[in-house]
């Protein structure tokens, strides 16, 4: 029963760490069509920033400076990168963030090298909040829980009581009528790029102390952002929100609990054949829930894909 | 146009051809082993220590054979098989009887594989292969064959030190095991189990699992099992930022016992513990650091530090590789011939600087050595690793460990 | 090396009568020929390996291509289909007895139907529509598959992999494949045959269809052809010469592991087709040679090539989407026109400073880079076949010079050169 | 009476609250040229759509010759001998004008999804969408990119994809929106040549070319048919003055 409570705080945490990501994903996606498969880089540059910010001016300058810096080159990047290759169409524009994608990480690597470096927790949070059992909550996680819930409020007023965001929210809709209002279109697409970008960073600068600031930490993260986006439905924050709380808590409970598939099969009434030994479904029968926890997101958006390829939450199909 | 991606294509394969021309009079060993990529930061600093070897060891004594160098050959194989065995190609065809490599046993198996085939079908052109990390057990059991050396304890062995030093400890009743799922964490697993049960019957496994290696983002809820379970200790062979990130959780989510492991030390890992692992991590080595073996190892350390301010010796065993490949090369008075060096190697006894004897076991290429336990600390620290003050402090000795451990292996000599 | 193959499927060859026919088999039989005289020119076995691994990539990439360009199906995980060929190969190497019945050369056959077996059950999901659906599925199917490769042990190995030895076949002609030299013409005459078939079925009526649903499935299916059909048929064909290429692979490293199931693995055959060009039949040809060469050579000269790389695919797609198959048949019209002699002239004065202002820049990279992160002390280093110390001023000065004198004279003439480019393409220039 | 063409029962269509198309039952016999005409937002493309299974219908039939389509993907309609063009231009711009035919002339003839033949190894499909190519009057534009064309062009083009496959009901929608008189009468006379023989049911705008070509009319308005009948009946009638031809007759003049 405690360890339930546990992994449902652990689950919100992860699940909303990926919130962060996703949501600036979601709102580039569904705006500019575009895969950005370098928005875990700039998850990865925000965490690389704040270390060194934090090296000079402390943790709580990095979580400020490191996220605006990271949204100034997103939206760099889109000026003078992307927005030239869009006119090629949506692959072109898919390629260019891949090799975005591998140019941050070498870059990353090249001012850096290749070893993990040594940012921590600051000491003001380093300390044990409460203790559900034995098990301690650290107060870093709290501090992660509350950042991202701000995050979420100020982004939700943003799009739904602000001019900007009505247009925003217009043009997640229907891009070509925004546009034929009048309305500076590329400059949005600018603007969204940076936010949705510095929101990674924002993720990187607060899940580098803890998931550790290395130069394979955006391919590690991969393509779990996207498997949000297409689960919750292009487009919709509610959907992102509640596809990476789901996503949070599948992968944290399915690790938490050794469910063997053979437990599964037979509660299901197949009984286990006699002689696995040789078999070539010996390693199906022994798969265990935290060997396939990662993959879980994958399968889940597979489903979804086929009866339902809008999403829990999308209108609209691509 | 066509005519220059011809031509880009001529000069670049001659540029492979060529290579083998130049310095013919030096002793080439290729280092085949991932230099760009997520595990680039272990390759490089294991590169470093093999030229720094090399240069300090052999070219700076005059080298062998009456004053031939050795030479470094750099090949990165990105940690994939398929680069490896092009590379390993590219190193035969310039020359290169020497194929360094330890980063993944699934890249040394394809590579022993492949030597061995090649050897058999190429006579003229043998390789030997210097295993300096790769601690897969079926390496020098059921894969074992004559080309393939192994410079490092492998996996049971260091398990088999690392419950000796469990073993005494009374207070100790429950352990989880946890590892990569990949044939490592599997060996470790299996042999963390069986010494457990022949050592201390009383010890109850409290848990045993893998997980995906190199996928895991956070390891909270693995490290929420583990504190859940009441486990005293933690059994991993995780290396990388599969060990760090598993460490630094456990730690942080409440687990208050000992990590014993293999590899968390150097590469940043070091570094970025800090604090948090003093005292708490284990880790089994061989080759004494803190305290330092012998005066000649600290005069080695420091003009290691001299030449590399940001790097570690965390692999001191790559400089037995190349005493030991030096040593046999002088007394089978020839580099070329790879069998005649090999049968020197087999069964050498070599006086290592970093501490006790290492003896190449002639029947399945095993190195048999001293294996320490060390505990990440920042006291009586001489040589710390990544700068960051703190470094492993050797608390106890296994002298040659596993001597006598049986093996399956079938060498086939020529 | 066969980018001779300049026929573009954009356009039909309408010619049917004798006589043409001998004009389109042309860049075939050249193809065949240099084939068969590359392992004269380069004799030494690590090219020979190499070539060998360009061939596999050719291969893959022409049937990636299938999909991507000839289908418009964008697949992130096209590496399982490849991967799975590889490794039904593999383990029909180790069925001794049955292995022992046949030769070497008919294994990729194998391949090629497993392949295609997983493409059949994957594609009756995946194509019902393009676009992000079918990306988005692709890519779940292939992180699926990669992970079952550590998963199910039985089947793929695990991180080890599968091993064989070829050898084992029965000998083919008295070959038994001991040396790379056998195995590369076991592969040309793969990729020869891969080509020349993929090349046929892009003229084949649903060839031509696959065209027609990417540009415009709605008006497809107003033609009577289900667009979801169509794509089936491409995705399970491309699947069966992804398993070629895996099958190939097998053969030629006798080992298949997780990598070659992986999602990097899909990831770079997607790169080295949009380098080459998807727009062209030919192109994936010329991205898998340029890739090969990038990933094997470049990487044996410096520690930064996946730098280089990255900035050479950002810049292709930011300046020639055509990939570099598309930067050759921009010529075309011009030499049409008889004018293409007029562009060596300004070509020259603009990309020799071009080139030489890039290998400055390259220098100064690799010069940082070293003063970075070499050893204490480690001051030289050596760059295009000079040796010199890193942290002397001198070094810095002539790199930064070189850079900023070629890139600034190739900016001087690149009006020119643009003014050269239009000139060559106007007058009586069909557009 | 024989089996018409094409004959609509009861249908209707609502998005969302909005009822598009609020029961329309109408009948088109072989061979017929029948326009229907209406103001913007009758529901004029919304009915093309419905027929041809762009979109299902709510409720009501749709039958092709005697046979219901319900639940019929469009390319099985297509097969089934119903052919349309579309009211924004609609072809296939990266390739040829004479790849373009090619395509529409597969199916037809029987190629399937083949891989077995070569298309430029067959005479019949080379011979027949030169024929085609010739009706339209493009064969001096064969083997440019059909994007390439002029807007005119690409509307010849295609209705020639439209009528390549050798459908008996075509369906064209709006083939003279947005084209200059000249180019509005070479279409027209162009759409008289290639469908002699065949059905038509055509949305058009321009009065000029429905009275010239249509056997009868049918008057759609507000998702209703208000009125079907011979060109002359139609334009008498004075519910369909009032709602519709007055004010489109007075604009073209």
């Amino acid at each position: 029963m405690e360890l339930i409570l546990v992994n449902v705080i652990d689950g919100l945490v992860t699940g909303l760490l990926l919130f962060m990501l996703s949501a600036g994903l979601t709102l580039i996606f569904s705006m500019m069509g575009v895969l950005n498969f370098a928005h875990a880089s700039f998850y990865m540059l925000g965490a690389y920033f704040a270390y060194q910010i934090s090296l000079a001016l402390g943790f709580w300058m990095g979580l400020l400076v490191a996220p605006l810096i990271v949204g100034v080159i997103g939206a760099g990047v889109e000026r003078y990168g992307l927005r030239r290759v869009h006119q090629y169409g949506h692959v072109p524009e898919l390629i260019f963030t891949f090799g975005l994608a591998l140019l941050i990480e070498e870059m990353v690597q090249f001012v850096w090298g290749k070893n993990t470096m040594p940012y921590s927790v600051p000491e003001v949070l380093n300390f044990t909040a409460f203790s559900i059992g034995a098990n301690s909550i650290p107060a870093y996680k709290i501090f992660m829980i509350f950042t991202s819930v701000a995050i979420f409020i100020g982004l939700l007023f943003v799009l739904n009581k602000t001019r900007v965001g009505m247009i925003i929210q217009a043009a997640l809709s229907y891009p070509r009528t925004v546009e034929a209002l009048g309305h500076n279109v590329p400059l949005i697409f600018m603007g969204v790029f940076g936010v949705g970008t510095a929101l990674a960073g924002v993720a990187g600068v607060i899940a580098g102390p803890v998931l550790g600031t290395f130069p394979g930490m955006a391919f590690v993260l991969g393509s779990i952002v996207f498997v949000t986006i297409v689960i919750g439905g292009l487009g919709s924050l509610w959907g992102a929100l509640v596809a990476s709380l789901m996503i949070g808590w599948i992968t944290t409970f399915a690790k938490s609990y050794n469910v063997q598939m053979s437990d599964i099969l037979n509660a299901v009434g197949i009984s286990t054949p006699e002689n696995l030994g040789n078999s070539v479904f010996r390693d199906l029968w022994t798969v265990t829930s935290p060997q396939i926890a990662d993959i879980l997101p994958y399968i889940l958006m597979v489903l979804i894909l086929i009866f339902r390829p809008a999403g829990l939450f999308g209108k609209r199909e691509s | 146009m066509k005519k220059f991606t011809k031509l880009s294509a001529v000069s670049a394969l001659s540029l492979v051809i060529g290579a083998s021309a130049a310095f013919a009079e030096n002793i080439k060993i290729a280092f085949i082993d991932p230099l760009s990529g997520p595990f680039a930061s272990t390759g490089t600093n294991g590169l470093h220590q093999f030229e720094f070897a090399a240069d300090y060891m052999v070219n700076q004594k005059g080298g062998v054979l009456g004053g031939t160098n050795f030479e470094i050959v750099a090949f990165d194989n990105k940690i994939s098989p398929k680069e490896s065995l092009i590379q390993l190609q590219v190193a035969i065809d310039q020359g290169i009887r020497y194929i360094a490599q330890g980063n993944s046993s699934g890249v040394a198996n394809a590579l022993t594989e492949a030597i061995e085939k090649h050897n058999k079908r190429n006579p003229d052109s043998r390789v030997l292969f210097l295993n300096y990390a790769a601690v897969d057990p079926a390496l020098t059991n059921e894969k074992c064959n004559f080309w393939h050396f192994r410079f490092d304890a492998n996996a049971d062995i260091k398990m088999d030190a690392l419950t000796d030093v469990m073993a005494k400890d009374e207070s100790m009743k429950k352990v989880y095991i946890i590892g990569q799922d990949y044939s490592f964490g599997k060996a470790v697993a299996a042999a963390a189990v069986k010494n457990l049960g022949e050592k201390r019957p009383d010890v109850e496994i409290v848990g045993n699992e893998l997980h995906p290696i190199g996928k895991v983002k956070d390891f909270t809820p693995y490290s929420r099992k583990i504190v859940a379970s009441g486990a005293d200790a933690i059994i991993t062979g995780n290396w990388g930022a599969d060990m760090l990130g598993l460490g630094k959780s456990a730690i942080e989510n409440g687990f208050d016992g000992p990590i014993f492991t293999y590899y968390a030390a150097g590469s940043g890992i070091t570094a970025a513990f800090g604090e948090s692992g003093k005292g708490r991590i284990r880790l089994i080595s061989q080759g004494g650091i803190n305290p330092i073996a012998t005066e000649e190892a600290r005069a080695t350390y420091e003009a290691f530090e001299a030449k590399y301010p940001e790097g570690n010796i965390d692999q001191s065993r790559i400089f037995n590789v190349i005493g030991m490949l030096s040593t046999a090369i002088e007394a089978a008075g020839t580099a070329d011939d790879v069998v005649a060096v090999a049968k020197q190697l087999e069964g050498m006894e070599y006086d290592s600087q970093w501490g006790g004897k290492v003896f190449m076991r002639p029947q399945d290429h095993q190195i048999i050595q001293d294996m320490n336990v060390g505990v990440h600390t920042d006291e009586n620290i001489d040589f710390d690793y990544d700068n960051s003050g703190f470094g492993v402090y050797t608390e106890s000795t296994v002298t040659m460990a596993s001597m006598d451990s049986p093996t399956t292996c079938d060498m086939k000599r020529p | 090396m066969n980018d001779e193959l300049t026929t573009d499927p954009s356009k039909p060859s309408q010619r049917m009568r004798a006589g043409s026919l001998s004009l389109t088999l042309t860049p075939w039989i050249v193809a065949a020929f240099l084939l068969l005289v590359l392992p004269f020119v380069f004799t030494n076995n690590s090219a020979i390996t190499i070539m060998n691994q360009m061939w596999i990539t050719v291969i893959f990439a022409l049937a990636y291509n299938m999909l991507l360009g000839q289908g418009g199906m964008l697949s992130f995980g096209h590496a399982v289909y490849a991967g799975v060929g590889g490794f039904a190969c593999m383990h029909i190497m180790n069925m001794s007895d049955f292995f022992a019945m046949f030769p070497l050369p008919v294994l990729p056959l194998f391949g090629g139907l497993f392949g295609m077996g997983l493409a059949l059950i994957v594609g009756s999901f995946s194509t019902r529509s393009a676009g992000t659906v079918f990306a988005m599925i692709s890519l779940g199917v292939g992180e699926l598959i990669a992970a079952c490769s550590v998963i199910i042990v039985a089947f793929f190995g695990g991180e080890e992999g599968i091993s064989g030895d070829r050898t084992y076949a029965m000998p083919f002609f008295g070959n038994e494949f001991l040396q790379p030299i056998d195995v590369y013409y076991l592969t040309s005459f793969w990729v020869l045959l891969s080509a020349a078939l993929m090349y046929l079925w892009s003229r084949t009526p649903v060839g031509r269809m696959a065209n027609a649903v990417r540009d415009n499935p709605e008006r497809a299916q107003f033609l009577g052809y289900s667009s979801r059909w169509v794509r089936f048929y491409s995705f399970v064909a491309s699947g069966f010469f992804a398993g070629v290429a895996g099958g190939l692979f097998g053969i030629n490293y006798e080992i298949l592991t997780e990598e070659n199931l992986n999602t990097a693995s899909s990831g770079v055959i997607l790169l080295v087709t949009f380098l080459g060009g998807v727009g062209f039949f030919f192109g994936p040809i010329i991205g898998a040679i340029v890739f090969t060469l990038l990933q094997t050579v470049l990487s044996l000269q410096t520690e930064l090539w996946a730098f280089y790389v990255g900035a050479l695919f950002l810049a292709t797609v930011m300046f020639f989407p055509g990939g570099l198959a598309g930067i050759l048949m921009m010529h075309v019209p011009a030499i049409k026109l008889g004018k293409a002699g007029g562009l060596v002239r300004p070509y020259i004065k603009t990309l020799v400073p071009a080139l030489i202002g890039i290998l400055g820049l390259a220098a100064l990279v690799e010069m940082t880079f070293h003063v970075r992160h070499a050893a204490t002390g480690d001051n030289e280093m050596t760059l295009f076949w000079t040796t010199f110390d890193s942290h002397a001023i001198l070094p810095w000065i002539i790199a930064i010079g070189v850079t900023v004198v070629g890139l600034g004279l190739a900016r001087a003439t690149l009006p020119a050169m643009k003014e050269a480019w239009s000139e060559a393409n106007s007058v009586g220039g069909k557009l | 009476m024989s089996t018409p063409a094409l004959e609509l029962t009861g249908l209707k269509k609502s998005f969302g609250k909005a009822e598009i198309i609020r029961g329309i039952d109408l009948s088109i016999g072989k061979a017929e040229r029948h326009a229907i005409i209406g103001p913007n937002g009758a529901g004029k493309s919304t009915l093309f759509n419905l027929i041809t299974a762009r979109f299902p219908p709510t409720s009501g039939t749709v039958k092709l010759h005697g046979e219901d389509l319900a639940g019929l993907q469009p390319f099985q309609i297509n097969r089934r001998g119903l052919s349309r063009s579309f009211q924004i231009t609609n072809i296939f711009p990266a390739m040829t004008v004479f790849e373009n035919v090619r395509c529409a002339l597969l199916w037809a003839q029987g190629y399937k999804y083949s891989f077995w033949n070569l298309v430029n190894r067959s005479r019949s499909l080379t011979e027949g969408a030169d024929a085609i190519l010739d009706q339209i009057n493009l064969l001096a534009r064969r083997d440019l990119p059909a994007g390439m064309l002029s807007y005119a062009e690409q509307r010849a083009l295609e209705i020639g994809i439209t009528i390549a496959g050798g459908a008996d009901v075509i369906m064209l929608d709006e083939p003279t929106a947005g084209m200059s008189h000249s180019e509005t009468d070479y279409i027209t006379d162009l759409i008289l040549k290639v469908t002699a023989g065949k059905t038509l049911i055509m949305v058009e705008h321009d009065m000029g070319v429905v009275f010239g070509l249509a056997d009868r009319i049918s008057v759609l308005v507000y998702g209703e048919i208000i009125a079907t009948g011979k060109p002359a009946d139609v334009r008498a009638d004075p519910k369909v003055q009032e709602a519709y031809l007055g004010a489109a007759l007075e604009a073209e003049h």
